[in-house]
């Protein structure tokens, strides 16, 4: 199988769908001319031209605003967030507008649009730049949310998400764009809302998506080898619809688990799944389900306390050694 | 009334007809007499459709908010009598009147209001968020300002699809300082697209005249952005038409976005919960509704143009009396959506399970 | 004690900090002239002032960013917003500057504002005005978040928020504001964090926060008068910080949890809840932790079938008997 | 560049100077000779402390993004030497040029670029979010246009407390588009804040011309707000001051916001990672370096004025550098902040735990 970065994995998924439908729109910010500010488009003004690749000026309310309302009249717009941590000044539209306009409308009106962009710390850009919102967008109903850890799956449910007719805001990550792996050729499409076992175990399940599904693994080898522990590991990948069949089963196997996320831990997506899991599978747990978060403060900027405030394979590796104690 | 006048700029669209003369505008001039008759009708419907609105909300058969268009029929029937088959409305939360000027069924409106599962949004909308996209009308929005940028983006829409129709986005004087709309002025200026943002200026958002909200005259801050703009006034319907006419032209032909605020007034409170006693006087209503309400006004013109009688005049309003009855009959009568209804029209996918793709919950508990 | 209501009891609070310390300023959307939408802030201007009660632009993200500019020169602002869902048009100014400042500055700028206004379904105004955005506030460490579900409380915790050197948060309930309660005379403080138990039992815990506790005492009333079951209800009165021993306590004691919440389901402050009580007192669960939430869609506009979309008595009565079952 | 040119309009602050007159401007002509070194001294210090950091950069010793202000140092240092002790400034993430010009110590800065405890942030804010409240420095702000509303509160704060002062914020060409920059100029224009918002223009947003993403005039949008507004450039330090001290003056004097661009250019990239060649030449920018370096049209008009000589242009060169390259050793030799020091400094309670008020769990894991 072919190999490519994370980064032209989802640049192949969105030429392809640029290919397959006319209707398909890239727009954001310098997401045309300057090839991208991470490079994830590079190419695409040069191949699709100035009306199906559109940069914008910095008025995210504004330009993702016009997305939603273009995709009304069946324009499907694929917009890029420089750092998904600018939905903060474009929150209104996405989660009142695009979110809602289905539902006010009584079902009269679509709203097919896919919001991308990294949604991830690590990178010591600081407090307002490294905001993880999955938890955020999923507690709103109408949205889908899509988190993918590999190349493959960024590919694969990029092009389901925007064959989607309901809005879907697909967060990716700086760190995973020069991070390569196979990728299936020819049309690859991974549906949304079916997580992947990345590594099967009998002993701890790890619940995870996005960057720590790396961390994870690398903690379950030296779980492994070192400890004999035995670690199945539950990625996620798409986290609004959220396939939970997939990690109760695997809970019913392992009665102990692990959540890993990046996200700040008040009210996260750990907090949801912990909910359900004791909810819907109280009797299989041998152990109150733990769970490894974000350090709780804003993003710090030194860099290498960064990473320690952040999951890692050292924090993952501690905190499953706590749950199979 | 706090309102600064009129002023033309360079930007202004250039050849306004003079005021006596809009009748004679061309978009006026070639009405025939059963369409002025048509136009008249609709404001008299608007107007008996929101008081018959307001006797339902004092009779607790309407909940939340009831945002009344009453004095202000002018500028959407007069607008929305221009619309072609790619011309698109968007609008506040203040919405009956565009959606009846956009030929919605007024009995789907009333139940609406009633919360029933009959109702244009299926009850899920109430009054503040009507929507018929088979009559290119958008809405009906809830948050000051945040149906701009869509109205932006439904011009995008036109001009992306090689089109030739435009989009008018509709805001309150209270909602021009909202940012989303500055910038998706900046947008529409740069993009070239083509839109008219229309800002109906009633003089006052909730109890705040505009005088204590904007700095600066309103549409005129479209020269900021090298924009068009123009400003008329809202009781006279020739005048709306001849005016607004202008914009979509510009804005069809040229792909040439503006700014036009039309001068209007709201007889009634904010919403019907506000007592209005805090921040006009009584006096200034009854100015208004004595010299300027538009349908006396536009009544006045069509019985000197000899195309409205007496007899007619008293029939078009029967006829609106009694279909406003009817609607609220309709409502009534209706059912209410069941409780399964709450967690339909979430999800396309969840609408149309046959052609779902993605699998896994979308609901929680 | 006299008794006023819920609106009086804030206002009151508002009068009081007013006077007390001349650097309190009230501003919003129609707070002055207008007496305020709500008529929370009824007489003000005409006591204190246009300097101190002042009317603002319907520009959320800019009065309240200016707002928080204020707060760093030692204004203390305290801003309404008509409707807390408004915050949407705002969330950059609250979440990055107001939460962030402080962090990013290591630790020079404090931000004592506070940002108070209803939070709550139930007045049939739609899915744009029904939001109950608590757990996205409390999800960022750095603010500080309240929803008082009585007068008394209303008026001590607004209080000690005004008088709080970090940003707080206060969620109030438009269906509250008549709603009468005994409101102790004089200098009344409720800190900020204290949990109370509204109703003691043994059991069942009902954990709940605002208007839900309305709900929960009726519905524990018929559950000790029908069923014979004695129930214990924590009002948490602040998310964040969180009383969790509180609860804790109580749940040693009845050994079987019910949450109720009027959030949308997906990552909400019950979540929250249930993770840190299965995590905490896992070997003192009977049974599952159990939720009820606001049926998960936007927020529906029809009354009659908005108030089954909530949370009410007789939803709290059905989810209590489940877990006592 | 494609920038347009200036204007003079209405609102614009009367008497500006003529060109050639700008150091005979009052607020230049009673400069000492020290004070010119001063400010000479200053933008050469700037200079030599961002290029050390790029160094550093490049040695991965600094992380997350760095914004070089070289080429724009007349602005920040001419309008910091403006301020008196009710001024304040306000700036996004090119943050440095300010820091320095209001007196923070370069050490404290590039520890702080370093991510180290001893930095100005102790650590936690980095490169873009440099803030000195002693000195009246408010950052320092990494979302575009998100630190203007606040600029917009800082004046607010200064007339609230009846003091007589200014606030100045800044922003770029791309952050004029942001909504919440818009609501600050209308709330600043209808409260009449004393506030002074100053778009560095440097041609460019990343990789954006100002042409691609705004439309009309920027400083003109004033116009929109019954705002004041001015146009000048920023190369010349004096036409800096000149020109900004009238504006600081209309807002401390008359409580009369305005808005002011000031014309500039960054030589380098967006940020350190911007390759900086997909949207302009290299001719331009070195066109712009050979005629209207700030630092070397300023050294030329003070050998004119035989304030500054040979020796001394080299002395305070080898001062500046030697500044920097403390900075740098300081910066490597302190520590990093502990793990503990994650959760320190996110609330004032946790942080003065002897004077909590609140009980609870302020952190959760
Ligand atoms: C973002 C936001 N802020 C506040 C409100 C509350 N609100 C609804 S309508 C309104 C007044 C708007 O006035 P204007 O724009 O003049 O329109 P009009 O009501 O006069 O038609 C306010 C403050 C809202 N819906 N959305
Ligand atoms: C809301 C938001 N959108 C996008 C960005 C990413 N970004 C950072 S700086 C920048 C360009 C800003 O250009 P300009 O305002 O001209 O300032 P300059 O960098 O030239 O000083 C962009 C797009 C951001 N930080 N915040
Ligand atoms: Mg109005
Ligand atoms: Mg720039």
């Amino acid at each position: 199988m072919p190999v490519f970065t994370y980064r032209e994995a989802i640049r192949h998924a969105l030429a392809e769908e640029l290919e397959r439908d006319a209707n398909v729109v890239i727009m954001g910010e310098e997401v045309a001319q300057f090839n991208g500010a991470y490079k994830v488009t590079e190419g695409l003004l040069a191949k699709f031209g100035d009306k199906r690749v559109v940069d914008t000026p910095i008025t995210e309310a504004g330009f993702i605003g016009a997305g939603i309302g273009a995709s009304m009249l069946g324009v499907r717009p694929v917009m890029e967030l420089m750092f998904w941590s600018f939905y903060s000044v474009a929150f209104d539209q996405i989660l009142n507008n695009a979110a809602n306009v289905r539902y006010m409308s009584g079902g009269q009106i679509s709203c097919p649009i896919v919001i991308r962009g990294p949604a991830n710390g690590g990178t010591n850009v600081g407090a307002t730049h490294s905001h993880t919102p999955e938890n955020v967008l999923a507690n709103h109903p109408g949205v889908k949310v899509v988190v993918p850890s590999t190349a493959a799956d960024a590919k694969g449910l990029l092009k389901s998400a925007i064959r989607d007719n309901d809005p879907v805001f697909f967060l990716e990550n700086t760190l995973l764009y020069g991070e390569k792996g196979e990728v299936p050729e020819g049309e690859h499409i991974v549906p949304l809302g079916v997580a992947d076992i990345k590594r099967t175990g009998k002993d701890l399940t790890i619940v995870t998506y996005g960057r720590s599904v790396l961390h994870s693994l690398k903690a379950a080898e030296i779980l492994e080898k070192e400890h004999g522990a035995s670690v199945e590991i539950v990625d996620l990948r798409t986290i609004r619809p959220l396939d939970i069949d997939t990690v109760l089963k695997s809970v019913a196997k392992t009665h102990r688990v692990l959540i890993v996320e990046e996200q700040k831990p008040f009210a996260s997506v750990g907090t949801q799944l912990s909910y359900m899991i004791q909810r819907e599978a109280f009797d299989e747990l041998d152990a109150p389900i733990h769970r490894l978060a974000t350090v709780d403060a804003p993003a710090i900027y030194s860099p290498p306390v960064e990473v320690e405030q952040l999951p890692n394979a050292q924090r993952v590796l501690k905190a499953a050694l706590e749950v199979l104690a | 009334m706090t309102k600064t006048s009129s002023a033309t700029a360079a930007k202004k669209p250039a050849a306004s007809a003079k005021a006596a003369d809009f009748g004679q505008a061309p978009v006026n001039a070639k009405l025939t007499a059963a369409q002025k008759i048509e136009l008249y009708r609709t404001m008299v419907r608007i107007r008996r459709f929101e008081e018959r609105s307001l006797r339902s909300y004092q009779a607790k058969k309407i909940g939340g908010f009831l945002h009344l268009y009453i004095g202000q029929e002018a500028v959407a029937t007069g607008c929305c009598s221009l619309m072609g088959a790619n011309d698109h409305v968007i609008t506040a939360y203040r919405d009956h009147g565009h959606a009846i000027a956009v030929g919605m069924d007024t009995r789907a409106l009333m139940a609406e209001n009633y919360g029933k599962v009959t109702g244009c949004s299926k009850g899920k909308g109430g009054s503040m968020h009507y929507f018929a996209p088979d009559k290119n009308y958008w809405g009906g929005h809830g948050i000051v300002g945040g149906q701009i940028p869509l109205g932006a983006g439904l011009a995008y829409g036109i001009k992306y699809k090689g089109l030739k129709g435009a989009a008018m986005a509709f805001m309150g004087d209270g909602a021009v300082n909202q940012g989303a709309v500055h910038e998706a002025y900046n947008l529409a200026a740069l993009w070239q697209l083509p839109a008219v943002f229309i800002i109906e200026n009633n003089g006052y958002s909730m109890g705040t005249s505009q005088a204590r909200s904007s700095a600066g005259q309103l549409a005129k801050r479209a020269e900021g952005y090298d924009m068009a703009w123009g400003q008329c006034n809202g009781h006279d319907l020739y005048e709306v038409r001849a005016t607004v006419d202008e914009h979509l032209r510009m804005a069809r032909e040229q792909c040439k976005p503006s700014i036009l605020e039309i001068d209007t007034y709201r007889y009634r409170g904010h919403s019907v919960a506000d007592p209005d006693n805090t921040y006009r006087t009584k006096e200034e209503i009854e100015e208004y509704r004595r010299t300027k309400d538009p349908i006396q006004v536009f009544q006045n013109l069509l019985v000197a143009e000899r195309v409205l009688t007496e007899d007619l005049i008293a029939e078009i309003d029967t006829a609106a009396r009694t279909e406003a009855d009817a609607a609220a009959d309709f409502a009534e009568a209706s059912p209410f959506p069941t409780v399964e209804d709450i967690q339909k029209d979430v999800y396309w996918e969840a609408d149309n399970p046959s052609e779902r793709k993605s699998q896994g919950r979308l609901f929680f508990d």
